[in-house]
Parts: structure tokens; C-alpha cells; sequence
């Protein structure tokens, strides 16, 4: 779904309007054993305006935070982003202008902080910003888009007005007369996906839950792995059950240490939450909440040289007492 | 006679309703006290899931979030976020606890938008898994403060429907899932007629008069005809549930 | 699908008469924390006659072969066995009478003693003895009652004879407009499995392959769960990544070691090859096929006064050769 | 000039199909040797998936099947059977080998019975999954052995599509995969019409006379009007081959 078959869906309501050229991307790519590192600027050069983005992790859980910084920073412009909760990231990626649309389950701060006012400003200006599913039928656009098939039926929605919202076709089983929907696959453009560690093929292991990230890797036509540590090929040979994201579907891996700061990665690092504190309530206090935003941005995103810099600005301190709380053998 | 918050009474009541053994979703806040009480108080056997791909895991602290790693360590497993939502469609989530900014007569529950969705007055957060959880777990309990704003007579929106329109509309949608089998507040406990699947009074809390909960209700609420009061807290169940959540995150006075 | 349901279904050719009945089934379980240790005699013992079950691993690789002995020495009866490919054990299911029916991708011993006589002796006779799909068709019956839904789409069996012959139904996509094949969910009444380690709840960690047990696992409506060692849940807590049985699928947890014995299980023990191909060239050159089958029947199932005679009968030296060759270090 | 096998010849024809990089299935015998000889030769980046779940292996002994543990080893992932099948759905697999008891002039393969499959005269194994490679992955190579038997008119059942009935029959039946590209046999090479979807002979191999062909062929075989000669297997190739099978368990003489 490029920009310009991104217009075509809008046209016909229809995500999966190019499901023979999703099909098609991933015939045509180079899936083989090669060395797939990139640096985190040449892997999300590869991102094109208008395209499909969906998001690794679940709320604040192992957001690939590093791969949005470097998106916001490109000044990408016109993107749709899939999540299945979206958190404060949503808000960075609204005000900065890279996310045209929403499609998520839930969209808000970290539980302790409400309502995002800055989805609220963007959804309740234009309500199109934000598409609603239920997280089962978001995960299930993913799964079908996974499996290779364009549409998967289910249970959940029916009944209630997401199932219109959404425009789900409904469904009658020839087998057992049941009544379900239908929920469209969708193929992303690019998934971003961070991981606890890979090989530079590409081999990622995530621990902890993977939320959609396995269905996110096989559904998309191209992906980004950014990583916590890259690891000896024969590491990976030897832990193959470990593995839940398989070399073939991926086209760039990038170690990125503290890659989803200041949100967690599991095993690694809690979240900083004395930081998404400070963050959260200065929105909530702030008169002007874009403003504030864009403050954020300019002074988090923008200005550092890089990635290590940006790190910087949380601290060593930070770094160390995120990792004593949040790290377990297992990673 | 012991004081208690509305927060400890309904957390309380939901801890009761659930029994040994049973399969629970149960998001933060007062629905994973519940879980967790039950299960030091009658209900060792009791299995908390979490969307975020937590099953059973013991929590050590209340996490901010059950969708943060602190929530599933310790877990004995970790599956993907879309199996956690297809347990329920496989009927394995014997409860799913819900809340929501409305709340109808037929346990249709809001959580998307304040008027219509196109031109909403207020966009709220949505569903998350609260669809899945009101479409497919076998029974559902919905945990809320009691006020006139939330308990209205049709939401704006279904973003998690209970009996839709009522009498056999549920069935007639072909959704698998029990429903709405109890709603649980700080003033009493209310029902879903079997014909009508209308909320009815069943229970009220020790102290509180029927004419409140009618006022703080934004439709004529039907009383069932052997009216019940509940059994206050008891000491015991207030020590355990305090023992929860030292910090009073979840337990404070007033609204919840 | 008990034995009655299960004729309902030969009347309608659907295999999933019963979409409601199997979610009943799960929703009426007691799927909670608790110690579900029982004997094999006893786990077997909840198989009906009639019965749909499924049977785990593939081919001859971590196939619960002693849940199999046990379902022989029980001498049940009219039960339909589905396999992703089906190896010996199909023989010995068809010739004690156990098997009515077998539904499988393919169906023959192993690769290097050619096509399975007794099969061909069954299936020739009367054909409905052995359902062929293709072998992602049978993953994704499984993959359907596992997911809760009655049927799924697909791209495979389309325009081929099994199309037909497994009666599938045609499906357009009202999205993409793309033709596809629906493939009914099958919800067997009983899934065998056996797992490297599990502790007495039933979490449940198999290494290697999966196979299509993890589907198996939520597909049926009762699980018979044999594992070489039983662990403390301790040990599973520490490892949750490595759990993909989880307990509230499971009805029975078996400690049974070699218990997919002559076959192997990954990371344990190899095939007990010369074993195999004793029997496999017996079978070969006996003139009476059946009453060569009948004779290792009686000799290795209905004789042994229990499993660890029955072992025995392999020898020690057998156990020890095939452990050498096939343990790694992971489970 | 050196001697070799019709087996040996057949999987040095394979192995040159192949390119680096690409994403094969590969079942036991000939095919695997095939997949295993480019990597060893011209193909390093190549990986082999196998059914049971193994993911770009490294095969130090040829193991009897491709869904034991041996066949595994050294995998960098272990996925589920389900998952394996479905990246072919989803086009990650690039070239899938198959063979089978007949294959007709339009490449449909049976693997499943001769004669009706209601009434058998022989019933065999059945498809595996050959049915789904033949659907969903992104070429098809078939290696057979060439014998009027086997190379039929009309195959008695279709487990694995080729054509269908030629023309355009495959796209109409909503495939995805793209087919049949090449049949390679002992004794040349076979490819398909682009109008007609029919099997052409387009190479004869050293030595083989067309006349050989069409007396083994079962049905009216069209030849290429560039009917080109294949090199023959190498000194190098032929010892990199027989290398990996020391023990001639499928590099025997005569048919395979």
C-alpha cells in the first residue's frame, strides 16, 4: 500500500484493495541469508509518505521508540500506523505531521494520565484520524495479512457499532449457518519491530510477550528490526525455539540499545516512569497541549545528533535504575 | 460496624462473585484487586489473564498498567496478544470484567466517544479488548460508580454490547459470549431480567436507600420483587484487600 | 463431536455440526490451577468410543505413541484420527480396530519402506476409511476450531481433485473480490500430545516442532497430556517463553518418559531406526500383512503388563543408543 | 567425458535451477541433494524449510525424512507445521520440488491413488504437502524419472495443480503461486507453452536421443523449436554430489 494505492483504498474503503500486490512484494524481495544491517537513517529511508506503518510492542511495552524518533526527524509525512494500544508515542507521531491516521484499539497516555488531549484535539477535529477496532479485530487485520489470506472471520464486534464503523461485511459459515464478520488483512507497507536480540540476518528473538509482533513481521511487505544486541548467528542455531522472527521476512536490523526508551523493553528495562511523569503531567498542566508537544519534540527529537544523544537526556541514572528494575536472566 | 470506600465495597463484591478455578480478564484498577482477592480469599485455584499476553502471573505490586512487563512476570506464559483474544473466542475466559463511561439498561457499554462518532463532543480512548471481552468471555461483570452521567438509558455508542436492544437481539447478532450477568456499584447490585434483559435492582449495599440509587440512575430502573441488602465487608476481606494496594492507588475515598 | 454427534456429521458431511457444542464443551470445563496428574489408564479412559482425536507430532517425530498403546489395549472402538501425516501408528490403529477412520495429509510408514500396505488394504477396500487433505488444509481445520471460528479461507486444494473430494466450499472475498476455498474447523473431543517437560497443571513445553499441537491443544474439547519429565511450575514461571501448552487447555498430565517410543522426541531420543526397520521390512516381506500387524500388536501392546515392559522389550541398549544420538542440550 | 547416474544428473539439473538467495522447500532424496549441491556451489545465501518445521537447516548427514529431528538440526527457527505451510501462502517460498506417481502433459501431479479414488486400484500416500507448494509457491520444479507410466495424458486424480486444463484454467482457479516452470527428468528438460500451459520438451540431456522421449512420454509431446543440448554435470559438480551422499542411499543406478 503505497501512497498511491493508499488513495485507491480510500477511495473504495477497502484495506486490502492490493492484496495480489502485497503478495507480490514479498515474491519480488530478496529473502535470503545475507547481512541485513543498516544504519537506523538508511533502514527508515526506506519508508515512503503515505505508507502503511504498523508498530511493534503493545502500549508502552517494547515500542520501537528509536525507528519513530528516526521517522519524526526524517520529517516523513501522510503515514497510517497500526498498534494495538497506541500511548504517548501517538501523540509525538500526530503533532509532529508524520501520522496522517490511527488505526488502534485504544489511544491514549499510560493509564495514570486520562484521555490524551492531543488524540482528542486531532480525532475530534477530524474523525477519520482515528479508526477504531476492537483489539481482536485489529490483531485479526494483522493475522489475516500473516497468513496470507485477505479477509478472516470472527466473533468479536458483532452487534455493536464498531462492526459499522469498522464497515465490516458480515459473514454466514456454509458449514455451520454461524453469523460472524469478516475483518479485512492488512499488508503494512513496513513493520518496525524491536527485539530483545537478533543475528544480522535477521533472526529475531523477542521475550516476553510478543504482542503482534510475530503477525506484524509476516504481514507486512517489508520490515525493520531494530534491536537491543545483535547476536552470533550460531547463538540463534542454538536457541532455534527462541526464534519468532524468521530471517525471510525481515530487510533491515539495526542494534539499537535502549531502543524503546524512555518506554520498557522486557527483560531489559522498565519503562522511565519518573520521566513519562514528568511528560504526562506537563501535558496535563499545560494550557497550550500542542505547544507543549512540539516543545518535546523539539528539545528530544530534533535537536540531538543521534540516538545516543537523545539518551543522554534521560541520564545515566535513568538508564541504570530502569535496567536494575527491569532486568531477569532470561534476555 | 467497619468503614469502608465505595472502591473497597465494589472491589469486595466483584471478589465474591468469582469462584475457584475460573479463567478472569481482568484489567488495572478495582477488577485486578477483585481477582487478586478472591484468589487469597476463596479462590486459590483462580487464573488472571492479561491482553498484553500475561497468563497467570503473580503480582508481586500493582503495576500502573496491565499491559507492562511488571504485570507478567512470573507469568507461565507469555503468548502473543492475538491468542490472548482468541482464548475468548474459544470460550477458555470464564470472566471478563468492564467499565466504561456509559453504561445502558441493556449493559451496553461505551467507551469510545461522547455523541455521535462523526462529530463527537468528547473522543474517548475505545475498546481495547473490551469488545472481545463483552462479545466472547462466558460471563461478564462490570464494575462502576454509581452516577446519573454514566448510567444513561442508551449510550451514544456500543463499543461493547450487552444485550443490544434487549430480549433475544444478543442471540439474534450471533455472539457467543454469556453477556452482562452482573453489575456491581457502590450503591447495590444490578441484574439483567431474563425476558426483558433489562437492569434490575436485585441488591443494595448496607446503609444506602433504594431513592438514591434511582436518582444517580438516567433511566427507570427496575426492583426486583425480593429485593436482597448485602453483606457488609467483613474485617478479614477489608485486611487482605488493604494489604493490596498500601499506597491507596486504587482504594481512595469517593469516586473510582 | 461424541460418537451420536459424530453420525449426524456423516449425514451432513459436516465435520462442524457442532461449532456450539465445542465451545460449550470449553466453556463448561474446569480449566482452572490445579493438579491434573492422572494414570495413563485413566486419561485414556475419558475416550469414548466414536471419538474424534487428534494426534500430535508428525510422521514418526514426537508422536504420543504410549497414549496410542493405551487407546489399543483399552480396545476402543469407531474412532477418527487426524494426523498432519500419519506414519506407523496409523497401521496399528486400523489393525486393532481403534481407527474407523484416519483424516491426514498422507499416509504410509516411513519414507524408506514404501507405501503402507495396510493402509492401501483398508483404503482400497473402502475408500471413506482414509480423508486426504493437503496437509496446510488439515493444519488449518485445526487452526480454525482453535481460533474459536467454524471455518477459514484459503488458497490451497483450489482446482485440485481434493477440492472436491474433501467437499470445501468456494468463498469470494466481498473486499478483494479474490476466489478462495473455506475449510471447516474440526474441534476434536480429545487431543494426545506429548511434551518434553510439563509441570502438574498441564503447562506444557515442547522443543523442536510444534507441529500442530499448539493448535490441537486449543482445538479440542479435552486434552490428554503425556510429557517425558514433569517439572515444578517454578521452573516453567522461570521460562514462560517456553510454555506453549498452557494449562487451561489441559485435562490429564501423564508423566510417561520414551513415551513416543520406537518414535522419537526431539532433543531426547532418535528414532529406535532398527527397530523400525525390523518391522518396517517384516511387514514388507510377510505374506499376511494383517497377520504380521496383529502378531506385533499382540506381542508389544496387549502382552506387556505395562509400559515400562513394554519399553523393555526395545532393551536397554536400544534406549541408551537412541538417547546418545538425539539429546541436545535445550530441553 | 565422465560417467554419472540418471539420479546424479537430475539433482546437478536441479542445483543449477537454483539461485542464491532464494527460499526453498525441498523433501527428502533427489530435490534436497539439489538444494544442498547450489549452496555448496553457487548458492550460499539459499535456505531450505522443511514441513515439520525447520527453518534453513544444516544437514550434515542426509537424514531417511525430512520431518525427523535430524532433518532439523541446527535450525534457526522451529516453527509450527501451520506456520510453515502458510509462508507459502504468503509468497516467501520461492521454488517448491516436487515429484509423483503420475504427472500429465499440463504438470497437474497425483500423489494420491490410480484409478478413481472411490474405487482404488492402488491408493498411495497421498499429498503431504505437495498440494499446497503446488498452490501457493512462488515456481515449482518437478524431478522425475521418465517413464511412459508416469509422464500421462490425464492424470486419474489431481493432488497437486499444474495447469489444470492449460491456458488460462490456473489463474481462473484463483491460484497464487506461479506454477510449474520446469520438469526436469533423466532425460532432458521440460517446460510449458505460455499459451498452452502443454509440456514442451525444450532440452535434450548429453547423449539422449528425442526419439527416447517421446517413446516415454504417455502422451503427444511438443518439442521446442530451439531444442537446445544441456551441459553436462561437471567433474567438480559430480564430486561435490557425491560427497554429500557417500552412502549412494539416492544416487543409485538405474530409476529413482
Amino acid at each position: 500500500m503505497n501512497g498511491q494505492n493508499q488513495d485507491e483504498q480510500e477511495q473504495t474503503g477497502s484495506p486490502n484493495m492490493n492484496y495480489r500486490n502485497s503478495h507480490q512484494a514479498v515474491v519480488e524481495k530478496n529473502k535470503g541469508i545475507r547481512d541485513k544491517r543498516k544504519t537506523l537513517q538508511e533502514s527508515v529511508a526506506m519508508i515512503q509518505d503515505g505508507d502503511h506503518i504498523s508498530i511493534g510492542g503493545l502500549q508502552y511495552t517494547r515500542t520501537p521508540v528509536g525507528a519513530l524518533w528516526e521517522i519524526i526527524r526524517q520529517k516523513k509525512q501522510g503515514l497510517t500506523f497500526y498498534k494495538p494500544l497506541m500511548s504517548f508515542e501517538g501523540d509525538w507521531l500526530f503533532v509532529s505531521g508524520a501520522m496522517a491516521k490511527a488505526v488502534t484499539s485504544w489511544f491514549s497516555g499510560g493509564v495514570t494520565w486520562g484521555v490524551s488531549k492531543i488524540m482528542r484535539s486531532f480525532a475530534e477535529r477530524d474523525p477519520n484520524t482515528f479508526e477504531e477496532l476492537s483489539l481482536l479485530g485489529l490483531s485479526l487485520k494483522l493475522k489475516a495479512g500473516a497468513m496470507g489470506i485477505p479477509c478472516i472471520p470472527t466473533k468479536s464486534m458483532l452487534g455493536s457499532d464498531l462492526e459499522k464503523t469498522a464497515g465490516l461485511e458480515r459473514f454466514t459459515c456454509p458449514y455451520s449457518g454461524e453469523e460472524l464478520l469478516l475483518v479485512p488483512a492488512v499488508n503494512p507497507d513496513v513493520a518496525i519491530i524491536h527485539s530483545q536480540v537478533a543475528d544480522i540476518y535477521g533472526n529475531g528473538q523477542i521475550f516476553g510477550p510478543p504482542c503482534l509482533d510475530i503477525e506484524a513481521a509476516k504481514a507486512a511487505n517489508k520490515v525493520i528490526l531494530t534491536t537491543e544486541q545483535i547476536v552470533d548467528n550460531e547463538h540463534i542455531r542454538d536457541t532455534p525455539n527462541s526464534t519468532n522472527i524468521p530471517f525471510f521476512c525481515v530487510d533491515a536490523v539495526v542494534e539499537l540499545p535502549f531502543g524503546c526508551y524512555p518506554h520498557e523493553c522486557y527483560g531489559r528495562y522498565e519503562p522511565a516512569y519518573e520521566k513519562l511523569g514528568e511528560y504526562g503531567q506537563g501535558l496535563l498542566d499545560s494550557e497550550d497541549k500542542i505547544g507543549f508537544v512540539e516543545g518535546f519534540l523539539e528539545q528530544y527529537f530534533y535537536q540531538p545528533a543521534d540516538f545516543e544523544e537523545y539518551l543522554s537526556m534521560f541520564g545515566v541514572k535513568s538508564l541504570l535504575e530502569t535496567t536494575r528494575l527491569g532486568r531477569i536472566w532470561q534476555p | 460496624m467497619s468503614t469502608y470506600t465505595p472502591a473497597e465495597l465494589c472491589v469486595i463484591m466483584g471478589s465474591r462473585s468469582l469462584k475457584d478455578g475460573q479463567i478472569v480478564f481482568a484489567g488495572a484498577g478495582l477488577p485486578l484487586l477483585s481477582a487478586i482477592h478472591a484468589q487469597k480469599m476463596h479462590a486459590p485455584g483462580l487464573a488472571i489473564l492479561f491482553e498484553v499476553g500475561g497468563v497467570a502471573p503473580r503480582i508481586e505490586s500493582l503495576p500502573r498498567s496491565t499491559n507492562e512487563a511488571r504485570s507478567v512476570r512470573r507469568s507461565v506464559a507469555t503468548p502473543a496478544t492475538v491468542d490472548m483474544m482468541l482464548y475468548l473466542q474459544r470460550g477458555f475466559v470464564d470472566v471478563g470484567f468492564l467499565g466504561g463511561a456509559q453504561i445502558d439498561r441493556h449493559g451496553n457499554i461505551n467507551s469510545s466517544c461522547v455523541g455521535p462518532l462523526e462529530n463527537p463532543k468528547v473522543r474517548l480512548p475505545g475498546s481495547g479488548g473490551a469488545n472481545d471481552i463483552a462479545s466472547s468471555a462466558n460471563r461478564v461483570f462490570i464494575i462502576s460508580y454509581h452516577e446519573k452521567r454514566r448510567f444513561v438509558d442508551k449510550v451514544d455508542f456500543i463499543t461493547s454490547p450487552g444485550f443490544i436492544d434487549g430480549g433475544q437481539a444478543r442471540e439474534e447478532a450471533g455472539l457467543l459470549g454469556g453477556g452482562v450477568e452482573k453489575v456491581i456499584t457502590n450503591l447495590g447490585i444490578l441484574e439483567f431480567d431474563p425476558q426483558t434483559r433489562s437492569m434490575t435492582l436485585v441488591a443494595l449495599h448496607p446503609g444506602i436507600a433504594q431513592e438514591e440509587v434511582h436518582e444517580k440512575t438516567g433511566f427507570e430502573l427496575p426492583v426486583s420483587d425480593n429485593l436482597e441488602e448485602t453483606l457488609a465487608p467483613s474485617e478479614e476481606e477489608l485486611d487482605v484487600l488493604r494489604g493490596l494496594d498500601q499506597e491507596r492507588r486504587y482504594l481512595k475515598k469517593g469516586d473510582f
